[in-house]
């Protein structure tokens, strides 16, 4: 798959009614869309499901039925079943392991259920008519890219990662484009730790981390969310001396941006509104529309999310489709 | 003092009758005897599941009502069948372990070691190559072998299962995810996935070995001197020493059929999904506990019943459908779960009780 | 055919046995005497493979053996019936009896001949009412004393080791368990027989060994040529006789204390009434099974009454509450002393304090100086032995763990005593002394209920007895005018009518 | 048979001596009693804690050998007790439920609804305006009663404590994410953090309120009728109920009580990571038991000490402190973790018992 940082197809992640295009919104014949996805145990996670049923409740000819939220892949695989059972329309999969899941989705596409894979990718590509990509090595990159800015002068400036879950693909992607990003500066990730994408996870994790390493220059949080916590820790332990660039852009975090008055400068977007694009996307494909901003005539196989930065300088322009955590 | 007694026998007394044991019986729980402790599981029969078949029932009913033919289709019985098949040959070896007098915390993390370990090596060995003999025998092997520590601990080294077997819970997670890599391992061996992803007669092969595996601990539990040990060292470890019974290697057995079954699995885990991961299985243990107490043996050791465990299998995987099937939010499922575990384990008390004294 | 000698066992450097000299001849019943604590469950053991001794040698049918574990003693055919009940609850009595030598085929039972022969075992013992396929968990105490019975034969052993078989048992059973041993020891099969009771050990003993501390102090006595208060004196070191203190006869003007009306228990037992004046004793004579303990845990209010009254100084007590008995004065000494009596981890005084500790406290502020204090008041009373307040009860002799109990009880100033089976497991010196408590509380104006299997102690304890058969009352009236034998008669029209 | 008996004592036989107990005596585990399924714990004395000391130490001197300064810093040993105070509050209400012969399986859950229910409240009612005293009482009112609901399912409904308190952690788990709404529940209110998150005398407030609830739970379980009850409870529930003691109400206490310390430990979290979130609390009932019984209570119930917990939390958290120091993967630290708590259990026991025995 494509894990370049550029951006590939401007589909308008953000979910601002005025991006949507015109004709496609015309109610069409009525569809059924299973979606599942991981349990809501974090804020991004919870906003993508807000949002994609949010999406959902926007055209009254889509009906959306949930199966929200489990970390165990052997019930998201009997939920997917169960779909297939049912014979809903389309499947719009947020799997809680990409390999996982690929099968069953298989055998969903077979069935003649076409399947979109949101965020964690599956294993093969005859398992999604459309996947919705972000960008996790880009995001890595993005970061890394941040900080060579803001101290690649200092070839030994200590840098540090406050990583998610270290057993989630994703978070191995991040990593490895974080550390190349920064191999370009020649910088490398002194001090890593993994949380678990929860608050008390990054406050516990960056307290050890910051007790672990007395000066730091850069800091890089996957998440926004862990960042909470990641935050507290940093002000119990009254340090400053660093810069803090966070990830997947919570509202909370951008308003800290804006504030300008703590460590935290940037953070990388890592849209949260993927699932609602994929109930969007499933609509047009079983409604044999396309996206009108492409000259194609069906939806594309990939599309991939842009990770860009947000800073005191573009903050505004982000804020409004930031997600609460 | 009489010198001699006259010869004693209550054959005047009361009329022998073999099968029909006096009217007055004292219950499993002693008349606030030494037993008014632990809770009383009536004799045998049908009588101790009737709870059980009635919630089964009761959820079926609730499924059939609000999703009509979409709950009561072959399919989806074979979902449900299919997401029971796992977490029920855990609950089987489960079973074995606390009727022993244990309890096995490590199960749902050793499941995802053994998956990882099995695949790992799949994938290495490049692909085609590897027969799925290997993998499953790596599964297994490494199941057992996790069991087998566990055991040693427990019965030679004296840690309490609770700690020993937390302790394997951690550090197989750990190990687990070193040989992941932190990687999802994808499983290539075609052998393997047409084996264990076939159908057979039109039922899941996943379904046959839960079902195999569940007979094979019906049998081995009621009707082998094994079975007969596992009650004895649990339900009274010293009378057990005492009867000649090696009460440590029991338990380290004990054990190691549990790390087995997680070995089982683990390779039915890495059918149905392809991929062995070192989250796989995690919490598992928690529900297979639950399963198996539902199901009606006794944590405190000393009983246990196969066959309320696979109905006690059942009704989790059945509740787990009707939620999906009723579009309940998770947070909503989960209040819902919580509940009918209560419910379930008071219904079962209360109508065992019942049917005891009727 | 079994020869010990000098045989030690120490735990962790306590010496439990301390020389031990033993010979046991091919089909006689050797009877094993001793105080609570002298050894006799730890020689047992040792014989049975269940402990390694210390130093010493066994030898058996001619050759020294070392058995190491229970397994090497059954096959050489020594079989053990324990004192603690050996059997499991959760498996049948077919199973509990063929338990660690299970007949199988490849390791699946085979349950046809596995009942067959467990049932042809029961009907050896008499007891062929018990069904094979019965959970013994389900069964009285008696009968899982049966089951072990059952077991020790199973083993055609060419010895059979007996710890305090008949503690359980009443005494129709005590007469059945003996036909047993005569049929045993008539087929030249040895039986090392311990008991408490000393004229069981003369309606069945041959020889005698006598163990005190750990040592043997005198072994092969002949049954017939020795004198009870020999025994007694070799046992314990000094002279007591046997018997049951004198009983002043209870002023017609008493007080009832205790009213026990019409009380039931659906299903065990019914029209319960008797009155219990102070200074009088009231004893319970029955059948084991026959309802006895149910009916004093009823009139504590431990089990609550499916009908009837209890009242205690004139004032009804609420049903089925321990804390309302306890307020009111009542006392239980339970049946289980262990299981349902004592914290064995805890020492001795906050076991005597259980019922009262919050009286001494200062809000909730625990006062362990006073409760200390009154404990080792209760201990000199009733000359507890060791006096150490602080020591855990788990390690009191049997007697004075029953003292413990009592202790409880008379910290709180009860006046009316429930004593379920006082005696049981207690030894001869012990005994006499819990005989001459009960009298000097009733005396002291207390009302006293007493429950025993031995009917020749609940006759002589008691002002008044009642008779119980299968949870009915068939006889009311003054001890004095009842004998053993009418007892027993009663006992048997009653569970035949 | 003489008719009179002579006074009776056994004065003549054994010189009764106040000072010397009899050379015989049993100790805490019966002789190859019940195998190794209760562990005993010797009388009382620092004997028992020896374990506990030496592998508290040994892991300084490998922090110390490994980190150096790092690691001894007065800023370090601050960091180790902040990360302790959580756990440590529920190790504590834990060590009550144990040593009463229960177990709670739902405090971490009912930690994350406590904190996700006052946080809400806080943000909800607009911010600056909530005083800090009503964050904290919804906490503590919260967990208290989670607690009680626990109490009466296990005291009067007879459920099973494994169960009855795995069923509240899933149900308390979403009830918080229904009232969190799936997000994290961020505290704004000023007052509460300025006292939460301020020091006193140089020590963190958090630090100080475990202290404050481990010397609370000394002084309750050691010189209270409550603790005794809790012992009596836990050591023996028959023998305590026919000595008059209300055993249903008090596990009843005992679980609320329980709960009330996850309450706390709720306004420590929020304090800790300034947002409410049913996340809070994942798995740290696991860690918490792990604390209790490595610090020495008895599994069983019947004995509890709450020094030894306060090891127990001491431990475990200097641990995670030492691997951080050094840098090592999760993954390794989970093996490592496991290891460690195998090993100070063996160590805690084989010391206990030499130090008894001598
Ligand atoms: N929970 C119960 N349910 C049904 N029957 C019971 C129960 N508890 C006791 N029984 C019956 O009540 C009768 C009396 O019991 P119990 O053996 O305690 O009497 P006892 O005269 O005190 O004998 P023992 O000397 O053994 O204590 C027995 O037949 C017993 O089987
Ligand atoms: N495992 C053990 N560890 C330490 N001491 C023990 C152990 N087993 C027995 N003892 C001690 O050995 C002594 C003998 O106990 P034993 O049980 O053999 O006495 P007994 O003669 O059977 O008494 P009873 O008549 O009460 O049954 C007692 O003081 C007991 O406390
Ligand atoms: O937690 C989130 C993770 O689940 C998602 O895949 O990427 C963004 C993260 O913040
Ligand atoms: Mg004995
Ligand atoms: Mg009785």
């Amino acid at each position: 798959a494509c894990t370049s940082n550029t951006p590939e197809e401007p589909e308008d992640t953000s979910s601002a009614p005025a991006a949507a295009a015109g004709a496609n919104d015309e109610p069409g014949e009525p569809v059924v869309i299973g979606f599942s996805a991981p349990a809501a145990d974090h804020g991004w996670m919870g906003a993508i499901t807000k949002a994609a049923q949010a999406e959902a409740d926007r055209y009254e000819d889509v009906e959306l039925r949930v199966a929200e939220g489990t970390n165990d892949v052997n019930l998201q695989i009997s939920q997917v079943e169960q779909f297939i059972n049912d014979g809903v329309d389309a499947i719009v999969l947020l799997p809680y392991d990409g390999a996982a899941l690929t099968e069953v989705a298989t055998r969903a596409m077979e069935a003649g259920i076409p399947v979109v894979n949101v965020d964690r990718e599956f294993s093969s590509r005859f398992a999604a008519r459309t996947t919705v990509l972000g960008d996790n090595y880009g995001m890595g990159v993005s970061a890394g890219t941040y900080i060579c800015e803001q101290v690649g002068k200092n070839p030994d400036a200590v840098v540090a990662e406050i990583a998610g879950i270290d057993s989630l693909p994703l978070t191995q992607d991040r990593s490895q484009g974080f550390s190349d990003a920064l191999s370009d500066c020649g910088l490398d990730v002194d001090n890593r730790v993994a949380a678990d994408f929860t608050v008390q996870g990054g406050q516990a994790a960056a307290a050890n981390l910051l007790q672990a390493a007395p000066k730091i220059d850069a800091l890089w949080n996957h998440d926004d969310d862990q960042g909470v916590g990641v935050m507290a820790a940093i002000s119990e332990a009254g340090r400053d001396e660093f810069v803090m660039v966070g990830g997947a852009g919570s509202a909370n975090v951008m308003r800290d941006i804006q504030a300008g008055n703590s460590v935290l400068k940037a953070t990388v977007i890592y849209p949260s509104t993927q699932a609602a694009d994929g109930i969007r996307l499933a609509r047009l494909i079983l409604q044999e529309k396309a996206m009108t901003d492409l000259v194609e005539v069906q939806v594309p196989r990939t599309v991939q999310l842009y990770a860009p930065v947000v800073t005191a300088e573009n903050v505004e322009e982000y804020l409004p489709t930031a997600f609460e955590s | 003092m009489s010198e001699q007694l006259p010869p004693l026998s209550t054959a005047g007394s009361v009329p022998p009758d073999p099968d029909h044991p006096a009217p007055l019986q004292r219950t499993g729980s002693q008349p606030g005897g030494p037993a008014g402790r632990r809770l009383s599981v009536p004799g045998g029969g049908l009588g101790r599941d009737v709870g059980l078949v009635v919630a089964l029932a009761a959820l079926c009913v609730v499924g059939v009502a609000t999703a009509g033919d979409r709950f009561a289709s072959v399919d989806n019985v074979l979902t449900i069948l299919r997401l029971a098949a796992v977490y029920g040959v855990l609950a089987i070896g489960m079973t074995f372990v606390i009727t022993g007098g244990g309890i096995d915390l490590s199960v749902g993390s050793v499941l995802g070691l053994a998956s990882v370990w099995a695949s790992t090596l799949a994938t290495q060995t490049m692909a085609e190559d590897t027969h799925w003999l290997v993998m499953v025998s790596t599964a297994l092997l490494v199941g057992t072998a996790c069991g087998v520590v566990n055991g040693v601990l427990i019965a030679y080294g004296r840690v309490v299962a609770f700690i020993a077997t937390l302790a394997m819970l951690v550090a197989a997670r750990g190990l687990a995810e070193i040989i992941a890599n932190r990687r999802t391992q994808v499983v290539n061996v075609r052998s393997f996935l047409d084996v264990f992803r076939g159908d057979v007669l039109g039922v899941p092969v996943l379904v046959w070995l839960f079902a195999l595996v569940a007979l094979a601990g019906w049998f081995l539990l009621n009707h082998t001197t094994f079975g007969r040990r596992t009650v004895a060292v649990g339900g009274n470890p010293e009378a057990a020493r005492l009867a000649g019974i090696k009460v440590q290697r029991h338990t380290t057995y004990l054990y190691a059929l549990s790390g087995l079954t997680a070995g089982i699995a683990a390779v039915m885990m890495l059918a149905r999904t392809t991929a062995g991961s070192s989250t796989n299985g995690q919490l598992y243990e928690l529900d297979a506990i639950a399963m198996v107490v539902v199901g009606g043996t006794l944590l405190a050791g000393g009983k246990g019943t196969i066959v309320g465990t696979v109905f006690g299998v059942l009704i989790f995987s059945t509740l787990t459908n009707v939620f999906v099937q009723n579009d309940l939010s998770t947070s909503v499922q989960a209040i819902a779960k919580g509940a009918i575990i209560v419910a379930a384990v008071l219904l079962q008390q209360r109508l065992a009780v019942r049917s005891r004294s009727s | 055919m079994l020869a010990v000698r000098g045989i030690v066992k120490e735990f962790s450097g306590v010496r439990a046995l301390d020389g031990v000299d033993l010979d046991v001849r091919p089909g006689e019943v050797h009877c094993l005497l001793g105080q609570n604590g002298a050894g006799k469950s730890t020689l047992i053991k040792v014989l049975a493979g269940a402990h390694r001794p210390t130093s010493g040698t066994v030898e058996w049918q001619g050759r020294e053996v070392r058995p190491t574990s229970p397994v090497d003693a059954l096959r050489s055919g020594i079989a053990t019936m324990y004192q603690e009940l050996d059997v499991v609850g959760g498996l049948t009595v077919a199973e509990n009896v063929f338990l660690g030598h299970e007949l199988s085929r490849g390791g699946v039972t085979r349950r046809r001949e596995l009942h067959q022969r467990t049932r042809e075992l029961l009907d050896r013992l008499g007891h062929n009412r018990l069904s094979p396929g019965r959970e013994v968990g389900s069964l009285s105490a008696a009968d899982q004393q049966i089951v072990s019975l059952a077991r020790a034969l199973s083993h055609d052993a060419r010895l059979i080791v007996m710890d305090e078989p008949s503690a359980v048992l009443d005494s129709e059973e005590v007469g059945n368990l003996f036909r047993v041993v005569r049929q045993l020891t008539a087929d030249g099969v040895a039986v090392l027989y311990i008991s408490h009771r000393l004229e069981e050990i003369r309606q069945i003993g041959d020889r005698i060994t006598v163990l005190k501390d750990g040592r043997t102090v005198a072994t092969g006595l002949p049954v017939a040529g020795t004198q009870t208060a020999d025994l007694i004196r070799l046992m314990t070191g000094r002279t007591l006789h046997r018997a049951f203190p004198a009983r002043p006869p209870v002023p017609s003007d008493a007080a009832p204390l205790l009213e026990v009306r019409d009380l039931a228990l659906r299903g065990v037992f019914s029209d319960v009434s008797f009155t219990v004046r102070a200074g009088e004793v009231v004893g319970l004579a029955g059948l084991v099974g026959s309802g006895r303990s149910e009916v004093l845990e009823t009139v504590y209010g431990a089990r609550r009454a499916t009908a009837g009254q209890v009242l205690v100084g004139g004032r009804p007590l609420r049903p089925g509450s321990v804390p309302a008995a306890v307020r009111a004065g009542m006392g239980l000494a339970p049946e289980e002393r262990k299981a349902q009596g004592l914290l064995l981890d805890e020492p001795v005084y906050r076991n005597i304090t259980l019922s009262t500790f919050g009286r001494f406290a200062r809000g909730p502020v625990l006062d362990e100086r006073s409760e200390r204090a009154v404990a080792r008041e209760q201990i000199q009373a009733l000359d507890l032995r060791p006096v150490d307040p602080d020591r855990p009860v788990r390690t009191l002799s049997g007697g004075n763990q029953q003292k413990a109990m009592l202790a409880r009880w008379l910290v709180h100033g009860c006046r009316v005593l429930l004593l379920d089976e006082p005696t049981r497991g207690v030894d001869v010196g012990a005994r006499a002394e819990m005989y001459e408590l009960v009298n000097s509380l009733s005396r002291a104006g207390n009302a006293v209920v007493v429950v025993s299997s031995e009917i020749e102690e609940v006759l002589g304890l008691s002002d008044h007895v009642l008779v119980l058969a299968e949870g009915r009352v068939v006889h009311s009236g003054p001890a004095a005018q009842i004998d053993e034998h009418r007892v027993l008669d009663l006992v048997m029209e009653g569970s035949a009518a």
